[in-house]
């Protein structure tokens, strides 16, 4: 049983959701996802679950985090519910991002709510003494003003680009990341629209970085059962991968993207 | 008797067709193809032997990568979906997946779908004699795939072909399961009962789709899909009402259920056996409770057969 | 033209047929017939004039007191009904019902029911040349009277006839309203604009039951209703979008809608009106919000003529 | 707009429901109903309002009363909303018990649910210094529990019947008021299960005494457009009546009711 402990907007109809639960399966790792039941129990809208990015956890307090913004039917309704409301919860799903980056130069690259797995991300890693340069991009600097608040609180450097003010620069994620880029990082990590992705991975591979992305497509089951996540892969067999088994995190390269 | 207990319930239905054909089953509930992949994923959650039976994930001779996403749109209470049969193809399903059902104790059904007679023909020869199976479903309904399932399902006398040739092919217990797109269903039921059938699935989905109004296109990449859910239940339990009085054969009743007494609806209505698909994709432990909460109707009815009930609101 | 306001918002539209009429109303939205009662009771609410068009509720030649109650049951995001064409038939009609619409400002359509094609010739004569009328609408589809409306609609030779019929004798505006329990319903479509027709409107409700599992039987004391409500709506976009390749004349579309958003859907998918039904029956003034939400799109998207995006998803 | 100000189980499965309203088209009387949505604003599911009673009201509080029962999703859902939730509610609507009964004896009789709508009346007749004898029954006494309470406030007689135990008798409302019944009121009310309302009706009736009484039909508007609540007269015209509109108040004898 999960129960909402915060539910509070941090940014313009950008939401912070904190669960309290019992007991969960196994111990979420970055990347991974939580498959949300926004409906009154009894009632069958709406009918799916809403799949959410882990952006904190904290197994001391049994607490998991997530940052949503309401963008439909689902979203709203989750808006509106209060603290103490008890959810129906599936997680933690999908595939991590991996983690043996001991010592090494990260870069995250996040745009819009593309931050939001960034964040729980970056913890680990800078466990790991990871030396992190963190770049995050949104339509506008409003956006970004929780997540530059909570990723200040680490030892990451950070770069900030808005497309309606100048911040680090005036732009997109990736711009802001092709500017700053000097050294070429070990391992890179990218969430955000998929149009972004497409285009850090083009830059990515044609500097021969490697790394892994996060991408959201639209879930049925969230737990493998009706492929309606499947993703086209560039790998030889060319056989389809779940983003919600074998996903979301995919290797740059691995998969199509909507360019 | 009065005061049954748990223990004294007993759920078990049998199948029993005109060709002394029978599927006996534990209790109704068989998982709906292409809602539950093939068993593994939702064994993480429960020991699906409980279940009735579980069929697999429609195949088709060839393998297919299915169509572009997305695939997958929520309606007010339903979901249309336009997979496309994603599936590694017959030969795959019978030296890859069969194999893994091997430990499975509850009984097995194929799926098979295709774009001819002869997809069908083969499909059924390439399965005859498959020990690891119960039976096959042959899906005569499919709305997503151009040219095929669906537009068979539409016409009593392809059905009736089809089912015939399959018939002459296979030994085991043949499914057949019809569209719900269509003047009059008890037409094809009957069809596919006089060409053989061991038993008449329906609904599969509803022919639907829903546009994305910002971009002003279809939302699902292949512009249609199949609704599916609770929103098309009364839809399905008046075909399974309709054919329960034409029909000679049992009837694998499915379409929206989320509930134990959802279950008792379609077996009043004249189902022997009840799918279950979007219900698992929401809740993939869903059949554990379906389960539980039929014993608990028959508690509070005093029923101790569930198979009695079968029919009972004529 | 950029930076769009309110106030230039331009939401007519004109429901031209091939055979040169037109029906020109200030905004997409006409009341589904039976769900509105005749406009009295939601005039109590708001001033209905603001709707594009006020259909009335079924008659029939005799007056019928319906079917025995229960008449409605709830479904997941859906309801069945089964009422039954209650009214006081087509003379009262004239005499009682109709004299009180000349108040009203809005085109009124006068949707008609029968059980043979002579109870559709006594309709069309009886309301012939009656002013106070903009149209009438023939109801080729009520799932609820037994022998009649729906069987003629699954028919497109009846359609066709009774059409062609009403045509001879109805000078005015002639809507036809189909039914979706049907295989395909562009066929149906076709032989009523074929036969005459000026606009062809749908759906109508689907052919559905629900069981009461404790009195184990059917609910509706009717055994059968027709589905309405969000559930049908992706049914019923499908329908529209289908037909809109088909047909020369316009669509009259409806199914499920709740919001501006759905109103929006169905103009995408091909319709040129578009009917609200039961979500009158939640929300008596629904009309009004849902003119506000699709005037925010417009605003949104910078759109000045909402005709403009009639058919636009194909 | 509606607020939740008390939503607490006072019986078994049985809640008083508290709205606090900003204003209202009109002031509500005894008999009528309020129209009631359960779903999460923007779900689709339940579809349909709830219809409740009135079971009392505070003009100057702005607070209406329900008691209602859990016998399905509906109810079950709203017997799961907090205080603070704003309700999308319709009302008053239908036609009210009649109320010209200054300085009467009247009796009014109440089984199960239908006992909620009485409270109202009889706070109203008192104010007409009628002089009241009240019948309720359950099939348990612990439903009547909370309306004895209610009730014995007023200065009414109060008479009990349980089917479960012996109170003033053992037995239903009607059986009650059979034995009890003396002298021959002005006026009787009554609500119930239809087959209760049934009975009493053809009790009164062989005893001209006259009356009115309340019923539940499954309703799809509430608000007189759909006629899925249309009652069978006995009138001479045979014309149906709407529950939602000429009822759920009818005289005895007017509409056909199941035996
Ligand atoms: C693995 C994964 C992780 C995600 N993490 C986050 C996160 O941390 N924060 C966040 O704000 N959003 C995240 N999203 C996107 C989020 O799931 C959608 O914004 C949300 O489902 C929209 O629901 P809605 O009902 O408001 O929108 P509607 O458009 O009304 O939803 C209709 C249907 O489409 C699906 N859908 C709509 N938009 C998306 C989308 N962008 N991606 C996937 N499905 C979608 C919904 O789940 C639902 O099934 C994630 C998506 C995925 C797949
Ligand atoms: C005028 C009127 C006043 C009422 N006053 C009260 C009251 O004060 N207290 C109280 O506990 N109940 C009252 N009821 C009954 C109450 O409306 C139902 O118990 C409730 O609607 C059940 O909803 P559900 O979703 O829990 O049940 P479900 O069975 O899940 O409901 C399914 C559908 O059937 C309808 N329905 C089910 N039972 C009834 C019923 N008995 N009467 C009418 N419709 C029904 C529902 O409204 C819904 O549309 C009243 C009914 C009417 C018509
Ligand atoms: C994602 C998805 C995939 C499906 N794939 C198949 C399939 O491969 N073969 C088939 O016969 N039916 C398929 N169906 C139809 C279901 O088996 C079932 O008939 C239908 O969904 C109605 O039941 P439900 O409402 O319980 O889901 C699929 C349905 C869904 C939702
Ligand atoms: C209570 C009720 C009564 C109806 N009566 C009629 C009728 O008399 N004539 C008719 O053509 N359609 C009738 N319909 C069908 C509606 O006009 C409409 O086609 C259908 O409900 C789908 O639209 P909706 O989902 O917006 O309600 C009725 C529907 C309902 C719910
Ligand atoms: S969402 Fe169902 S398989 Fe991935
Ligand atoms: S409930 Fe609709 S008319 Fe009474």
């Amino acid at each position: 049983m999960f129960k909402i402990i915060t539910n509070e907007e941090v940014g313009p109809d950008i939401f912070k959701l904190a669960l309290k639960y019992d007991q969960l399966p196994q111990k979420p790792e970055p990347g991974q996802f939580f498959n949300i039941k926004v409906s009154q129990e009894l009632s069958d809208d709406p009918l799916l679950r809403r799949p959410f990015s882990i952006f904190d956890f904290k197994s001391e307090e049994k607490r998991v985090e997530f940052i949503y913004k309401v963008v439909g039917k689902g979203t709203k309704i989750l808006s509106k519910l209060k603290n103490g409301t008890e959810l129906d919860v599936l997680g933690p799903l999908g595939s991590p991002f991996s983690l043996n980056n001991m010592n090494k130069e990260i870069n995250l690259i996040g745009g819009g709510m593309g931050i939001a797995p960034l964040f729980y991300l970056a913890r680990k890693l800078e466990k790991q003494n990871a030396a992190l340069k963190v770049y995050l991009g949104a339509a506008d600097k409003s956006e970004l003003k929780f997540f530059e608040n909570k990723f200040s609180q680490l030892k990451s450097e950070i770069y900030l680009a808005s497309m309606s003010e100048e911040l680090t620069i005036q732009g997109t994620a990736l711009d802001l990341w092709l500017k700053k880029l000097e050294k070429k990082p070990d391992f890179i990590y990218s969430c955000g629209p998929e149009k972004m992705l497409s285009a850090v991975e083009k830059e990515a591979l044609r500097n021969n970085i490697i790394g892994e992305i996060s991408i959201e497509k639209r879930m049925g089951c969230g737990i493998g059962v009706c492929l309606s996540c499947s993703c086209e892969t560039k790998t030889e067999d060319k056989k389809n991968k779940r983003a919600c088994v074998e996903g979301p995190v995919f290797e740059l390269g691995e998969v199509v993207l909507d360019a | 008797m009065l005061n049954l207990e748990r223990r004294d319930l007993d759920l078990k239905v049998s199948m029993k067709s005109k060709n002394n054909k029978s599927l006996k089953l534990k209790n109704p509930l068989v998982t709906a193809s292409g809602t539950c992949g093939n068993g593994k994923e939702l064994a993480e959650f429960f020991d699906i032997n409980q279940l009735g039976a579980f069929t697999t994930k429609g195949i088709t001779v060839k393998s297919q990568s299915g169509n572009k996403t997305p695939r997958i749109a929520e309606t007010s209470a339903g979901i249309l979906n336009s997979i496309g049969l994603e599936n590694p193809g017959v030969d795959s399903f019978i030296t890859d997946i069969l194999p893994e059902t091997k430990d499975y104790t509850l009984p097995i059904l194929a799926n098979i779908s295709g774009y001819s007679k002869q997809d069908f023909i083969t499909l059924a020869e390439k399965l005859e004699g498959k020990e690891e199976l119960s039976g096959i479903e042959v899906n005569l309904s499919c709305p997503n795939i151009k040219g095929g399932g669906m537009v068979f399902g539409t016409d009593s006398e392809k059905v009736f072909e089809i089912t015939k040739k399959v018939r002459e092919i296979y030994s085991g217990y043949i499914i057949v399961k019809l569209t719900p797109n269509i003047t009059n269903i008890t037409e094809t039921a009957l069809a596919a009962e006089e060409a053989g059938a061991d038993a008449a699935a329906m609904i599969n989905t509803l022919s639907a789709m829903k546009i994305d109004i910002d971009r002003q296109k279809p939302l699902l990449a292949n512009t249609f899909g199949g609704l599916s859910g609770p929103a098309v239940k009364p839809v399905a339990v008046k075909m399974v009402y309709d054919c329960y009085k034409k029909l000679n054969i049992p009837i694998l009743g499915l379409g929206g259920v989320r509930s134990g007494a959802d279950v008792i609806e379609f077996m009043l209505a004249g189902a022997t056996s009840v799918g279950i698909g979007t219900v698992n994709m929401i809740e993939p432990s869903a059949g554990l409770r379906i389960i539980k909460e039929i014993e608990d109707y028959m508690l509070k009815h005093q029923i101790q057969n569930l198979s009695s009930i079968i029919g009972a609101a004529h």
